[in-house]
């Protein structure tokens, strides 16, 4: 049975959805944080966007299931294709020396990946009321991907400051 | 499950502190922190019940990022401090969190006894293969050709030892390897580590991107064990030595005594000064 | 032997493992408890780990003695089996007196150098006619009669010891006991002295018996200590065995640790889980403990560790006492780590010293170091109980539940609040890291200069009342001395002032901190200061020079183990300034 | 800023982690080099582990210096992110000069409440029209131009450096190096302004570029060192990583050992071997060795320990420097233990003080400490090549074969032949255990007191020759100091005499066994001492108390890390006696 | 092997040294030096290439009772003097031997890390499961309910290490158990060992009459392994777990890479010094 199928009721799609949301807005900060720490003000501040993003995106969905009992998944036990949810970015993927662009397209990944969770619940869950609402969340993943995009144009940087770096690590203790 | 986690009241958020971690972006330290958190807000445990204790490393700083008791000791005797402090206060839920280093070279000792004395408490080894916080020297879970450490050119030449083997053969009850690529895997190993009564021993695969960059491929080795928690030694040592050190869950898991010292009674002093007398 | 040495009698029981000195010597010491005196006992072995030679070196008086004399009255040689090895330790005078087995064969020459008198009395053959009897107890009886003990109390102590044993044991000792005591040769020789002066009856009080291990133990508890973690070491094991059962007993516990590494990391953790912890080791062991005790003071968690001293360095000589770790004591912490170092003066002041030290630990929230050594921690000693009061000293500040705790909070006196992990909402991270008010790591130089302060400040600034030294006599020389020597001195500073001198005998108690302003306020009239210790490099004395001021002139008795100084050495010293 | 500032420029360039401060830092400091000059720098990092902040201290003169200055001239920020961490460690003046990128944003407060002038140049914006250009590459071309650098020198410099990186990267680094040192705003600035004196051409000569570690490095494997043990720590890692491939480059190695325990045993056990052997460690790792020491120094078996330290106690401070392992270095062994502990006083000295004191190790069959410290370690100098001559001293003396060998035998000089493994019929058991003159363990005092005696002897009847001290001018005021603060103190005393002070400045370079004698003899017109020492406990006074007598007025200026000691603290201390 | 006999020149005795023992009459120890001093003069070896380097405890006392070059050193610490001998000399025949307290209390680490190194030494390990010179405490190996100790009043409660299974985990290329009831049994499993390449690790049974007089019966359950010397550690570490620690012989040797630092030529000092100039 494909996930889709398995999410077969309004409160466990919302359930889903929020916990994608608000891991994701959790790891956008997170991110911030780190970049915050290593000095790369720029992308701390694209990553901090992109939690604020995610986090609305969480209260709305938060908003709409007000009424309805939203389930309670230990994380472990969600289905998620890959080994987090999957608007969740990657910690492996960043790099202190990381440019905005390149935020940016693991942003984009990310949404893809959100949008691509929606869409096929959309097609493939049993009940209609929640490939309805999937359709629309995977319609505003769409959106996001879209805005991201055009933000990236603005932000075209390679990066190659990420394979030279010219400060040698230290030791702390 | 559904009803135990009802009972949340504390989100894992709760369980961080204000400090942001100096760890490297991208660093796999970051997961166990997430994972550890998850699964101490999936128990339910107040923070103030918890301790973590860790010794020296990069991975040693975690205690700071928890909002639990913690103690950042010395290199290589977060094992001791905590069988202390178990000892002592047997009501806490004490963890021990740090690097391969520390844990399987200064401290190999504390290790080894940890895991025979059977302590109720778990013990999360981050293994990055390598001394991250000394600037990327070889630890006893690297592998004998890695030549980028300048204190050992040529590489050790040394074989590395297998944490899961060596905490099996010691003794310990529960024995387990995450990978931080799998936050959520690595959580919920915590969650059944702490809850076995003995000593919990969880290897946690946590790469380390500014000495190990290799180690980002990771991610593309790793997969689960395929057979069920065995709790038979022999059987644990060959799935252990048949493995590549890459596969995870729960390998090992097996009731045995638990060491606690006193009983917590208080009969008083009266005998004992009367000893003195003649 | 006059009567002035009959109600001080020195004496030594020797003989070969198996042959009893020992218990011997520990009744004879039981019996001068139940007849009205005081005493000690040192025992000293070969090196074989079971089966060497032993020897019980013993001292009665009917006043309380707290060191050995200079030399010995008497010798009772069960056998002279490698009894030659005892030689330095066993002095005797022209006027000693050995009473020896014939069987025994040859007297060794380093005694027979002296020309002492000598009484054989068959023992081996006496006991030989007794079933279950032992040459050892004809010894007791010999010794009983010689110092006018009453039989029948030994009688009774027979049967309490050997009663386990059955009648056979009990009876067969009895019987020897009695060939002993009333062996013709011995009660003549005893009836051709003078008879000894018996203790007045004021002495007939209850008796304490311990040993300095024992004491250290017992005042640990006092002090509150309920977790011990242990790794056996000669001479402190003795110490971790006694408190084992003890602590179970009051609600707490001991484990047994794989190195010293780990013990004294367990103590800094049970300490951080509010319990009050020590461990006790020697020389080797405190030296693989000082990182961690670094750690305890930069996360100002209190710990305790009773070291005891024996000959120095590395394995040394380790059943024998040296006063060689004061250096390690004081000074062995890598970083500025301001602690507590005491040392315990004598057999009693090992109670109040250990009780005194788990007590400032605890409301310093740091680490006190206790130096005993062999000699006290393994010799027994029988005094009357000893009493004494400490000053107030606040518990540990346990932190009440609070928002925005800050563990390592800058305070007027120095000590933080600390909070016990259980208490809500004051969680923390202890640190050795240098660390902020809050405990967040730190290599700001304000930072850093604050926690240096506090932590000196806490130290510096306590009061510790009158307990830094133990001063007796008055006088413009002082003989200042620490540790096990303070006995010895003080017994100088008597004989010297019934000589005519007027001595003043300081012995610091408190050594970390250093108390200048208190010594120089005793020492303003003081214009001779005999410095006394055993160790071969002077480490007492440049330990004061280090922290104290002399103007006046002064000199030092300094010299290893692992014989103990004695008294003599000291009044010659000073008899013979110049 | 004036002509005297401009001949001796302290500078500093921030920079968040990847901006590449430290790299322009050291091209920098390699430029003054080829440019006649001399200099030194420190770095200094925020806490991450990489990528956070960091800055590159940097001081160029005409003449050669072995410290840093009181105040910085020059601060350029290629940004701001976090440089406030940097603002104690980066004292400016009103006088000093600014440059910063105005793409950075504000000035920290910290460093614009001072009112210093500021110079804007875009140096992101100019190294971003350059493919491969970097802003530091910039940074380097401004600071060139401002220093009177030659610029043809920096381009082969940068070819040199960068070669390696492939033509873009290095044309890129010209181009960019180019765009800075034509800086129109900073050519006119610069204009403006005295041009710099330039050093004579009598400076033209080889320079000497390394730190600390390295020097300590050379100076043992000058002495003869060819086996090393290592257990990483900061800041003793890179000496140890500079060791590996060099030893094995002379026949010898260096073994990764679990921990500290293992690793001076592993020195110890290879020095029994008859290779000269050493290890290298800060505070914690001593303190974890010092058990072994006591071993090295029982058995007499030769063994060396660089000692590098950092800031404590506990972990304390790593990455910062302080004097503070004196006291463990001193005293921290258990029982009676005579060692040999030396303190580098600067760079050049970190080869000297490493060579003499493995020939002394071996020499004298003990464990020689080398204090050094985190300052000294980790700041790289350029200096001329620094020359020094030992005193004859002479190799281990080795056991020729012999019937009846006796390896502790008592000798004149205290050193007894040691036998080296593959020498027949000389075979022995070292010991840690108290032992006749053949190794056999005794208990009895006569043997203690000889060996104990003898292991003292060898070292305190050495002639040790004129090196336990770096005596620097003449008068009666005296600075007395160690280690790394003797730089700083040797600066001052310069300064002082051109200011019309007389002044001697005495540095301690063998700090056990103290040389009392001589320094009463360099001391004998002094009426004015001056005890300078970066701890916050006065260690090295305590120290001095100990060992030596002072009549002068003494005083002490003591402070903690981790901010360095300078020049104008001590002047000031001294210009204001009163 | 009768050749090999023959070149024989010295015996057994002349590898003794003239201090008597201090041991308690009937301690395993006497029989371990005899088995080493056997052992050598069977294989021939001149006593001044062969050092024996030992730590603290009765057992470690042995070094000088043998005529080789020896170490007396700190308790724990003989294998780390000794892989410091044998590094910078290779040239030696390096023997380890101490206690069970010595080896695998205060020793742990280093066992476990010389077993992983794989140096060429043979380690034996004199195994009276108690501190025999401390006066008789439990140590690693001490069953659990052993409560003859005044330290431990109710037994340690903690399961023993098994040497064997420790040392074939940390990776001993050689392991073997000798009783010192069969003292020649004993020298030709050393001679085996020595003949070793890599590190060799035996355990003695090695009973303590004065602190654990019960071990007097060992004799009568000791027996010889019933199979051949295995090489692979699968095999061995079922065989270790199954046996009851009583069975004696060559449990495992397994020819792997051998720890030698360094390549003994010297290429002069020119180029370090020139390094220091720009
Ligand atoms: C006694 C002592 N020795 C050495 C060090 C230096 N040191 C700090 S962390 C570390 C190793 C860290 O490696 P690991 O435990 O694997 O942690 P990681 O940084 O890789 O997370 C070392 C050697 C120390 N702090 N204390
Ligand atoms: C650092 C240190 N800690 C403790 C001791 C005390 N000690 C001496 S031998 C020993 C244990 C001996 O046990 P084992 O190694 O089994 O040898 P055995 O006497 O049984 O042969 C101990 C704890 C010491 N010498 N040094
Ligand atoms: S150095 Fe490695 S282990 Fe340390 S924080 Fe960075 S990535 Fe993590
Ligand atoms: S105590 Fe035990 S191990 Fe030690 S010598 Fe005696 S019998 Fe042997
Ligand atoms: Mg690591
Ligand atoms: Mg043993």
């Amino acid at each position: 049975m494909s996930l889709a199928e398995k999410i077969s009721d309004l409160d466990t799609f919302l359930t889903y959805s929020v916990v994608l949301e608000e891991e994701a807005a959790d790891r956008h900060d997170e991110l911030a944080d780190m970049m915050e720490v290593h000095n790369n003000p720029e992308v701390a501040a694209t990553f901090r966007k992109l939690a604020h993003y995610s986090r609305l995106h969480a209260r709305e969905i938060r908003d709409r299931s007000s009424g309805r009992s939203l389930r309670v998944i230990a994380p472990w036990d969600f289905e998620w294709e890959g080994m987090e949810g999957p608007e969740t970015g990657d910690i492996s993927d960043v790099n202190y020396l990381m440019s905005t662009g390149h935020a940016l397209k693991i942003a984009m990944g990310n949404e893809q990946r959100a949008h691509d969770f929606y869409f096929e619940i959309s097609k493939g869950s049993p009940d209609p009321a929640v490939r309805a609402l999937a359709a629309e969340f995977a319609e505003e993943e769409k959106e996001h991907l879209e805005l991201l995009e055009k933000w990236l144009e603005k932000h075209p940087e390679s990066d190659e400051d990420m394979r030279w770096d010219p400060d040698p690590a230290h030791m702390p203790e | 499950m559904d009803q135990a986690a009802q009972q949340i009241a504390l989100t894992p958020k709760d369980f961080k502190s204000a400090l942001k971690p100096v760890w490297c972006p991208g660093c796999g330290d970051f997961a166990v922190l997430n994972a550890i958190t998850k699964a101490l807000a999936f128990m339910g445990l107040p923070r103030e019940e918890v301790a973590l204790i860790s010794g020296i490393g990069c991975s040693s700083r975690i205690a700071a990022y928890t909002s639990v008791y913690g103690f950042h000791g010395v290199h290589g005797r977060a094992l001791a401090l905590a069988s202390g402090l178990k000892a002592a206060r047997g009501d806490l839920t004490v963890l021990v969190a740090g690097g391969d280093g520390d844990g399987l070279s200064i401290g190999g000792n504390h290790f080894i006894h940890a895991c025979r004395r059977n302590m109720d408490m778990t013990y999360i080894i981050m293994d990055n293969e390598v001394y991250g916080m000394t600037k990327g020297q070889a630890s006893p879970t690297t592998a004998p050709d890695w030549a980028d450490s300048k204190l050992t050119p040529h590489g050790t030449g040394i074989r590395p030892f297998q944490p899961a083997g060596l905490a099996l053969t010691a003794g310990a009850s529960f024995i387990a390897r995450g990978f931080t690529g799998d936050p959520n895997g690595l959580a919920k190993i915590l969650v059944a580590a702490i809850g076995h009564k003995g000593f919990s021993f969880v290897q946690a695969l946590s790469p380390c991107p500014t000495f190990r960059p290799e180690q980002m491929l990771w991610k593309h080795h790793v997969k689960a064990f395929d057979q069920e928690i065995s709790s038979n030694p022999v059987e644990a040592a060959q799935r252990i030595q048949a493995d590549d050190g890459m596969s995870t869950g729960i390998i090992y898991q097996n009731e045995r005594p638990v060491f606690r010292p006193g009983t917590g009674v208080d009969n008083g002093m009266g005998s004992i000064e009367s000893e003195f007398t003649i | 032997m006059n009567s002035e040495h009959i109600c001080d009698i020195s004496l030594a029981i020797t003989g070969s493992g198996g042959a009893g000195s020992i218990t011997a010597g520990e009744l004879l010491l039981s019996l001068a408890g139940k007849n009205s005196c005081f005493g000690m006992m040192r025992r000293s072995f070969g090196p074989q780990i079971r089966g060497g030679e032993a020897a019980a070196l013993i001292r009665i008086s009917h006043r309380a003695v707290e060191c050995m004399n200079d030399s010995f009255d008497l010798l009772l040689a069960l056998d002279w089996n490698n009894a030659d090895r005892f030689a330095e330790e066993i002095a005797l005078r022209p006027d000693s007196l050995i009473i020896a087995d014939p069987a025994a064969g040859d007297i060794p020459e380093a005694f027979q150098e002296l020309g002492v008198e000598i009484i054989e009395v068959p023992m081996k053959a006496l006991a030989k006619d007794i079933t279950a009897g032992r040459p050892n107890m004809v010894a007791l009886g010999l010794l009983s009669h010689w110092l006018g003990f009453c039989s029948d109390e030994a009688g009774k102590l027979i049967d309490q010891v050997f009663g386990r044993k059955g009648e056979e044991v009990t009876g067969g000792s009895r019987a020897a006991f009695t060939a002993g005591f009333t062996e013709p040769l011995i009660v003549a020789a005893r009836e051709a002295r003078p008879r000894p002066e018996r203790g007045d009856p004021g002495n007939r009080g209850t008796r304490w018996h311990f040993n300095g291990n024992q004491g250290c133990g017992l005042g640990a508890i006092r002090g509150g200590i309920r977790f011990a973690a242990a790794y056996p070491i000669t001479p402190a094991s003795d110490l971790l065995e006694w408190l084992s059962p003890r602590l179970e007993q009051l609600g707490g516990s001991l484990v047994q640790a794989e190195d010293e590494l780990a013990s004294i990391n367990m103590v800094i953790g049970a300490s951080f889980g509010g319990v009050p912890s020590m461990t006790a080791t020697s020389g080797p062991g405190l030296a693989l403990m000082t990182e961690a005790m670094g750690l305890a003071v930069a996360s100002e968690t209190p710990a305790v560790v009773v070291n005891v001293m024996r000959g120095g360095p590395s394995t040394g000589i380790p059943t024998k006492s040296e006063q060689v770790d004061l250096n390690m004591a004081v000074y062995g912490l890598h970083g500025d780590a301001p602690h507590l170092v005491l040392g315990a003066l004598d057999h009693a002041d090992c109670i109040l010293t250990t009780e005194w030290a788990v007590r400032l630990a605890e409301a310093l929230q740091t680490v006190a170091i206790v130096l005993t050594d062999q000699n006290l921690a393994q010799s027994t000693v029988l005094i009357p109980e000893p009493k004494y009061e400490l000053p107030e000293i606040p518990a540990r500040v346990i932190a009440q539940p609070t928002d925005g705790y800050q563990r390592y909070e800058i305070t007027d006196s120095g000590v933080s609040p600390m909070a016990i992990p259980g208490t809500a909402s004051s969680t923390y991270v202890a640190d050795g890291l240098e660390h902020t008010e809050s405990g967040k790591p730190s290599t700001a130089a304000a930072d850093h200069l604050a926690q240096l302060e506090k932590r000196s400040r806490k130290i510096q600034s306590f009061d510790f009342g009158g307990h830094w030294a133990d001063i007796r006599g008055v006088g413009q020389t002082a003989i200042l001395t620490w540790g096990s020597s303070s006995a010895v001195a003080r017994e100088a500073g008597a004989r010297l002032r019934a000589a005519g001198h007027e001595v003043k005998v300081i012995a610091l108690r408190l050594l970390l901190p250093a108390s200048p302003e208190k010594l120089a306020g005793e020492l303003e009239n003081v214009s001779r200061i005999l410095i006394v210790e055993q160790s071969h490099s002077k480490q007492f004395h440049h330990y004061l020079r280090a922290f104290y001021d002399f103007e006046a002139d002064t000199r030092t008795l300094a010299r290893p183990g692992p014989l103990p100084i004695t008294p003599a050495e000291i009044v010659e010293k000073i008899e013979n300034w110049s």
